[in-house]
């Protein structure tokens, strides 16, 4: 029933040049539509968990879409009475390191690594926390597409043993959606900029479900790949993306993969004078992002993702831990939707953070953990 | 028009301390139009810091200054003394040696006034050419000071504070016609300059203009100055007419007793007669085009010679401080190649040299007085990790002590000592090393006549100790008095040759102007 | 505080020469690196005659620098002075970061906000500047301080959110303009380094700038008034920081708190890469201007040709290390005979 | 080049005194930074009886700061000598990365890739001290430069991914073992700051390094070899940077390629931090140790407090700067009759 971009194409057979795929356009129709609650699973007596105690470590504190995750874990925390607290960092994996030693010596029942922290590089810590009964859970790391097992058995990539639960981030999804999308808008004839970042963790794994996606939603668009390093956004997404545009004047789509750097590739279209010709998709769905799909007609569409979701989604899975119960192990647990200029007033004028996914999203939780 | 009687300056019950220490206390100090004032005083004595307060660079704790009789805001500001015309030749010259000639020279001229106001290279140009013919300095204005000779330097800082003196808008708005400070501005010259120099004084007051002129050399006071007034340990012990001191009287003033080694021709370290024990053969590097050189246990070679001669480059060859081209130098039994010659295996060997920049190759003014001085005789503590610390401190104290500098505190800032007493305490660095041979380059440049007398008592005794010592120097007087054989250079050779009676200051004087053909400079070497 | 980070001081033995000669090679050092700049101009032409050559390229690799290109010059008039200003990438963001908030979420015409940005870096300079040459200390530190302060400042005033949106006059007046296809933000920087030639080289306050980085006391006894105009000159650096910020508002339409950081070396690299051209041996505007475009040629000519990110690092790193050490070895090549070795 | 970027040179002027009243402001002077370190450390204990006093977080104190501390002190060594360098982030980046590869991708044992991580630091050592010293170029763009080369060989080598699963034996090795339920990589830390304390206050080698960042001439004349110091000091900054990086892949048992470089800046603000006190006015390691702690005190406090990021950056920023500027007024106080306000 819940189709996802990625699954073989129910109805379109095959797509000749210039043609789009019918799972493509079904795919971009349904994201368009504010997304269904999933459930993560059975219900879960949450107030039995008061006093107990949660240590989210971010990837950083220094930047919205972290802090709006851990504000949505925050208030669902407060209502479940559960002992909350964000370790304060700027990124480092060494202060990570210390974040983790601090929980750990606290002895909190809970650590969520949230919003993007790499558990790779706290495998001792995360270790030494197993060893101390404090249960690890993964936010926003691993994408949808990973298979999870908490004890690592029969995974060939990136496993951390010990960590107990993750909640999937939807990067490939929004990837593919992306290039739907395009697919759709250019009636299967674009030609893709992808702005890649190799060492941003999701960053291979999207590149690599761009182009199957692209090839079977649209054979005849072509995509070229660029990878700007994270530290190099600031100095070199522009010069990179108009470096492209000249080497090759037909580029009618930029997609940066996230957010931030969207408006680098702005700013190298409109220095390129190539407004109304270069469209920019993109994904994070962060209310800057969409305000510029409001505002201008470069950024034409923007994959959102409920922070919202992200955050009740690991909360969620916290409290199954805690209450000695399994995992939740849904994989696309957190509500991605396609915001283009059709739809973009739902995420409100200006656009709000967590606006536009349904608004009975904390409802629904609470309900399952019998807060309701 | 200024009433021709009121002085161009007048300080009154100035007082000045850095931290704890008194510097100037109750200084009155008058100079009059027309008259070269002179300023003396021994090392630390407080001229200088005087003069930087003229300059508003210090502020005065106490007391009061009037330019033309008007009295003035402390610090002085810099459009007072533009309005005033004081103008200055700084001790160490205030050039700054990255920057071109041209820029150094217009230093003065950008320093006030509105600041975006353009400059017109052309006329400023024009305006060093003709500064350049006046004072017969032969200089490209776009070289860096750096790579001009310490002759050329002071002339051009003479010049930079003489070229607006003469302007013709004098007396104007209550300004006088200024006055010309110069402090120990003939430390780098050569007696002909000096000459020359002191001529432009005389020119200078003859305008008008007052001149504050700052010496060590009481021979030059006693000619150029009207008057003089004399510090000691920064009170003024007096102003008297020049005219009715006599050469002891000064001495008298400025050392607050009498000193008998300046009175007499000296009567030189006698040379032993053993085998040589610096033998440098067919030296050559720099201006020098060849040197043959001998030197015995107990004796002390002066070479001299005027600006360009590379007389002053022998010692600096000798210690592989300046990359010699060829010849070579045994010490005792030991031959080297001088192209080979760094000071790493010059120090070995057991050479020492004092060079004549104590402020940048001599010394780490940062650092403290200890660690300079102890810098080399870690060495001697065996490997690269000899304890250093407590020790050192106690090592280096006893070291100031033994040479009395003053004061003997390890823990002190080089740069706070006084000249005089900087050089002391370089003298302590070296000598504690035990060298055969002891190269110096201008050792008593810009210090007292106290301080001079210790820093020759200190080579007489290492000397005596078998030292072979060659000393680099323009300063007649002091080979004089020191040396027991002296060299005249010329144009990179050695031209003459003065021994035994006759290396007195008349003698050298003599040699050094005598239009003499130059000689063989084979047959004319250390024979 | 004697750690001492005085910029303007001579490391090098003297280099002595006759005046001739010291022409001779000081020209051929400051043509090492407009030569490098010819040569991979003309690398990259022959390699990609169509791309690298077409006026979009050209007008990319003018256009896109005009943020680095303004917070190096804002670098060149602390550094003459002798002090180093580490804050001025923060001082760009707080710029962007107060334009964008006026503008956008208190709706201020963008020439309000703009004057308040510029107004907030000024102050900022008169921070450093007080601390720096009122009370004393050392430029390097206090500047890599305050830098923080003011990136928690603008974490502060943000709530860590980017603000886009900013009024598309302003991304006109900076990208959108152009003459002859290149964005207007080219020839602010370009007007830029006119007027801070014109100031350094030909006027009086830019001598006594040189002369109190080269030499603080001998200033002072020159009359100058030391720290008036080395407060001017942190004051004006920030200023022209608060430009850099206001382009990169212009540029993107947005400002986010924590991107403008990793601007920071890039600028002092091609401040100190400059010092070695036009002017040898000083910091000077064109010697800027060069140093950012020959890297800026270079990293667009790889990035035409397809090269991966890590190669055009290798060739940013490799170029200021070849091109510095060039530039060097023209002046050691005659020094050396003077033995006058470090 | 002249633009020079020595470390060593005063830009004060001298305040001498008689020596009793010298030693005592300097003890003031010496003391400020501790002190404030005592504040603040008094300030949390008070307000976090439970959490701030705990032997857990000492000990995550002094545990957590062994890479930045190692880093901080990895500059003490050039700085003496003054020269800058640039590339220690860079370098330890590269070092974790080698471990890294060569233990989980190529299966070489812990004990060999370390060594071989150490052997790419040393050698990016004398590249640097080769390029400085020989070719006689200025330190911080030589090492801003090969700082960058570095970076992109890092990304080259690791393909731009995260290589995790280094060995336990070394994640034990540094953090795993304990004393006094602090982990091994603060004795670590310690024992290097010992070493250099020995080295550069009980040493004729540290002397002369001093004399070298001085006055390079006079430590010429005095016959030290100061193009081989000064290479020493290059290479053991670098190799010393190579021992952050292994510790910094123990601490998080696995290498990636761009979050070192985030290191930089806070050692450099710490190094010139430490220069104020212990022997204020010169780079000592006992200073960057005090600074570091210092500075992680305040911010680990904060963290307990639950403050957020930007109170943080403004404790961080805000330290740095008013205990340099105390540092410094201690040392004017007296020094005021001078005049020297330069
Ligand atoms: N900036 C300063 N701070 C502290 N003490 C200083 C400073 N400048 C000079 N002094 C000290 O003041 C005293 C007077 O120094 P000054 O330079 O005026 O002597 P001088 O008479 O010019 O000596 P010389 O003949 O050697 O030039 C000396 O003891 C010196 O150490
Ligand atoms: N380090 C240097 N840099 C540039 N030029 C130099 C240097 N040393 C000497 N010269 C030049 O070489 C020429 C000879 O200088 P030298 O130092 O040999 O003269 P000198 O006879 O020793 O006179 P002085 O009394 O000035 O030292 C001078 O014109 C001088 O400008
Ligand atoms: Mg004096
Ligand atoms: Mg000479």
């Amino acid at each position: 029933a819940c189709s996802k971009p990625g699954d073989p194409a129910s109805g379109g057979g095959e797509s000749a040049t210039g043609e789009v795929s019918q799972a493509a356009s079904d795919t971009v129709e349904k994201f368009k539509a504010v997304p269904e609650f999933v459930s993560p699973g059975p219900a879960v007596d949450v107030a039995s968990l008061a006093g107990k105690s949660v240590f989210v470590i971010p990837l950083l504190t220094t930047n919205d879409y972290n802090i709006q995750i851990n504000a949505a874990m925050e208030r669902v925390a407060k209502a479940a009475d559960v002992d909350f607290e964000v370790y304060t960092n700027e990124g480092q994996p060494n202060q990570w390191v210390a974040g983790m030693n601090q929980a750990i010596a606290k002895g909190v029942d809970v650590i969520i690594l949230s919003g993007g922290t790499d558990p790779r590089a706290l495998e001792p810590q995360i270790k030494e926390a197993r060893d101390r009964g404090i249960k690890v859970v993964v936010s926003m790391f691993w994408d949808t597409s990973a298979q999870f097992a908490p004890d690592c058995s029969g995974l060939s990539v990136d496993c951390v043993d010990g960590v107990d639960a993750i909640v999937a981030a939807p990067y490939q999804t929004a990837t593919r959606l992306d290039a739907d999308w395009i697919a759709v808008d250019s009636e299967g004839a674009a030609k893709i900029l992808v702005v890649t970042s190799n060492d941003a963790g999701p960053s291979p794994g999207q590149e690599a479900a761009f182009k199957d996606e692209i090839a079977t939603a649209c054979p005849s668009c072509e995509a070229t790949f660029a990878n700007v390093p994270i530290s190099k956004w600031t100095t070199s997404v522009q010069s990179t993306v108009q470096s492209e545009l000249v080497r090759n004047p037909d580029i009618d789509y930029v997609v940066p993969l996230y957010d931030n750097m969207a408006s680098y590739a702005v700013a190298a279209i409109t220095a390129a004078g190539k407004q109304g010709q270069v469209k920019v998709v993109t994904f994070n769905g962060t209310p800057a992002v969409l305000k510029m799909i409001q505002d201008g007609d470069i950024v034409t569409m923007d994959v959102g993702e409920s922070l919202e979701g992200a955050g009740f989604a690991a909360m969620d899975n916290a409290f199954r831990l805690m209450a000695g119960m399994e995992p939740s192990q849904v994989a696309d647990i957190v509500p991605v939707r396609i915001f283009d200029t059709t739809n973009i007033d739902e995420a409100g004028t200006p656009p709000e953070v967590n606006k536009g996914y349904g608004d009975d999203l904390e409802a629904q939780y609470l309900e399952v953990w019998g807060l309701g | 028009m200024t009433d021709p009687a009121r002085p161009v300056l007048r300080m009154r019950g100035v007082a000045k301390t850095f931290g704890l220490t008194r510097v100037l206390q109750d200084v009155d100090l008058t100079v009059r139009r027309g008259e070269v004032h002179g300023l003396l005083g021994q090392n630390g004595s407080g001229k200088s810091t005087l003069i930087k307060i003229l300059a508003g660079f210090h502020t005065p704790d106490e007391g009061s200054i009037e330019l033309d009789g008007a009295s003035v805001d402390l610090p002085l500001s810099a459009v007072d003394r533009r309005k005033h015309r004081l103008r200055f030749v700084h001790q160490d010259l205030a050039l700054l040696p990255s920057l071109t000639v041209l820029e150094n020279l217009l230093a003065d001229d950008v320093a006030t006034g509105p600041g975006i106001r353009p400059r017109r290279r052309r006329a400023e140009l024009a305006r060093a050419t003709a500064q350049f013919d006046r004072f017969g300095i032969s200089l490209r204005p776009d070289t860096l000071v750096r790579d001009i000779s310490r002759l050329d330097r002071a002339k051009l800082a003479i010049a930079r504070a003489v070229s607006h003196l003469g302007d013709d808008d004098g007396d104007a708005d209550g300004a006088g016609r200024g006055l010309l400070v110069l402090d120990e501005p003939t430390a780098f010259l050569p007696h002909s300059e000096v000459a020359e120099l002191i001529a432009l004084m005389r020119a200078v007051a003859a305008q008008g203009t007052g001149v504050l002129f700052v010496s060590h050399d009481l021979d030059e006071v006693l000619t150029v100055t009207d008057r003089v007034s004399v510090l000691r340990d920064g009170q003024l012990v007096g102003s008297e007419d020049t005219a009715s001191l006599a050469r002891e009287d000064l001495v008298r003033l400025i050392v607050g007793r009498p000193v008998s080694v300046l009175s007499a021709g000296s009567a030189p370290v006698s040379a032993s007669q053993e085998r040589p024990r610096l033998q440098v053969s067919a030296l050559r590097g720099g201006a020098v085009q060849h040197l043959d050189l001998s030197v015995h246990p107990g004796e002390v070679v002066g070479v001299t010679g005027v600006i360009g001669s590379g007389f002053d480059e022998v010692t600096q060859l000798l210690f592989g401080a300046l990359r010699a081209s060829g010849g070579s130098v045994a010490i005792d039994d030991l031959e080297l190649e001088a192209r080979r010659l760094s000071p790493a295996t010059a120090i070995k060997a057991g050479v020492a040299y004092l060079p004549s920049d104590r402020a940048v190759q001599g010394s780490a003014p940062s650092l403290t007085v200890g660690e300079n001085v102890a810098l080399l005789s870690l060495r001697k503590g065996g490997g690269p990790f000899a304890l250093t610390g407590r020790r050192l401190e106690r090592h280096a104290g006893k070291l100031l002590r033994d040479l009395d500098v003053r004061p003997p505190e390890p823990a002190l800032a080089y740069a706070s000592l006084s000249g005089g007493n900087q050089q002391k305490a370089m003298m302590a660095k070296w000598l504690v090393t035990g060298p055969k041979v002891l190269l110096l380059s201008e050792p008593t440049q810009g210090v007292d006549v106290g301080a001079r007398e210790q820093i020759f008592t200190l080579i007489a005794e290492a000397a005596r100790q078998g030292c072979a010592v060659v000393c680099s120097s323009s300063d007649l007087d002091q080979l004089a008095q020191i040396c027991n054989r002296v060299l005249l250079m010329r144009r990179g050779v050695v031209s003459d040759e003065v021994h035994g009676e006759a290396v007195t200051k008349a003698g050298l004087t003599e040699m050094l102007f005598a239009d003499a053909v130059v000689r063989s400079p084979r047959a004319t070497s250390d024979a | 505080m004697s750690v001492g980070t005085t910029t303007g001081h001579d490391t090098d033995a003297v280099a002595p020469t006759r005046p001739g000669a010291r022409r001779w090679t000081s020209r051929i050092e400051a043509g090492a690196l407009p030569a490098a700049w010819l040569v991979v101009f003309v690398v990259f032409a022959v390699l990609l005659p169509d791309t690298f050559l077409s006026t979009a390229s050209v007008s990319n690799i003018l256009g896109s620098q005009a943020v680095p290109l303004v917070l190096t010059l804002c670098l060149v008039l602390p550094l003459v002075c002798g002090d180093y200003d580490m804050s001025v990438a923060s001082v760009a963001t707080l710029t962007a970061m107060v334009i964008g908030i006026l503008n956008v979420n208190h709706g201020w015409s963008i020439g309000a906000a703009i004057v308040a940005g510029l107004l907030a870096a000024l102050l900022a300079g008169l921070v450093n500047g007080a601390v720096i040459v009122i009370f004393g200390v050392d430029s390097l530190i206090v500047t890599l301080g305050t830098g923080t302060v003011i990136q928690g400042l603008v974490l502060w005033i943000s709530d860590s959110t980017t603000v886009s949106g900013i009024s598309t006059s302003l991304v006109d007046l900076v990208i959108g303009y152009k003459l002859f296809s290149v964005p207007a933000a080219f020839y602010y920087g370009l007007a830029l380094c006119v007027v801070l030639w014109y100031l350094l080289q030909h006027t009086a306050l830019g001598m006594r700038m040189l002369f109190i980085g080269r030499g603080r006391d001998v200033a002072r006894l020159s009359g100058i008034a030391v720290p008036r105009v080395r407060m001017g000159a942190l004051v004006a650096s920030a200023g022209l920081a608060g430009v850099a910020g206001t382009l990169y508002a212009g540029t993107t339409g947005s400002a986010d708190p924590s991107s403008g950081t990793s601007f920071l070396l890039p600028a002092f690299a091609a401040v100190f890469l400059g010092a070695t051209t036009v002017i040898p041996g000083r910091f000077n505007a064109w010697g800027a201007f060069i140093a950012v475009y020959f890297l800026a040629t270079g990293i667009t000519g790889l990035q035409l040709l397809g090269a991966e990110s890590f190669v055009q690092q290798l060739f940013y790193g490799g170029a200021l290390v070849i091109a510095v050490s060039l530039a060097q070895l023209a002046r050691r090549r005659e020094a050396t005979s003077a033995g006058t070795t470090s």
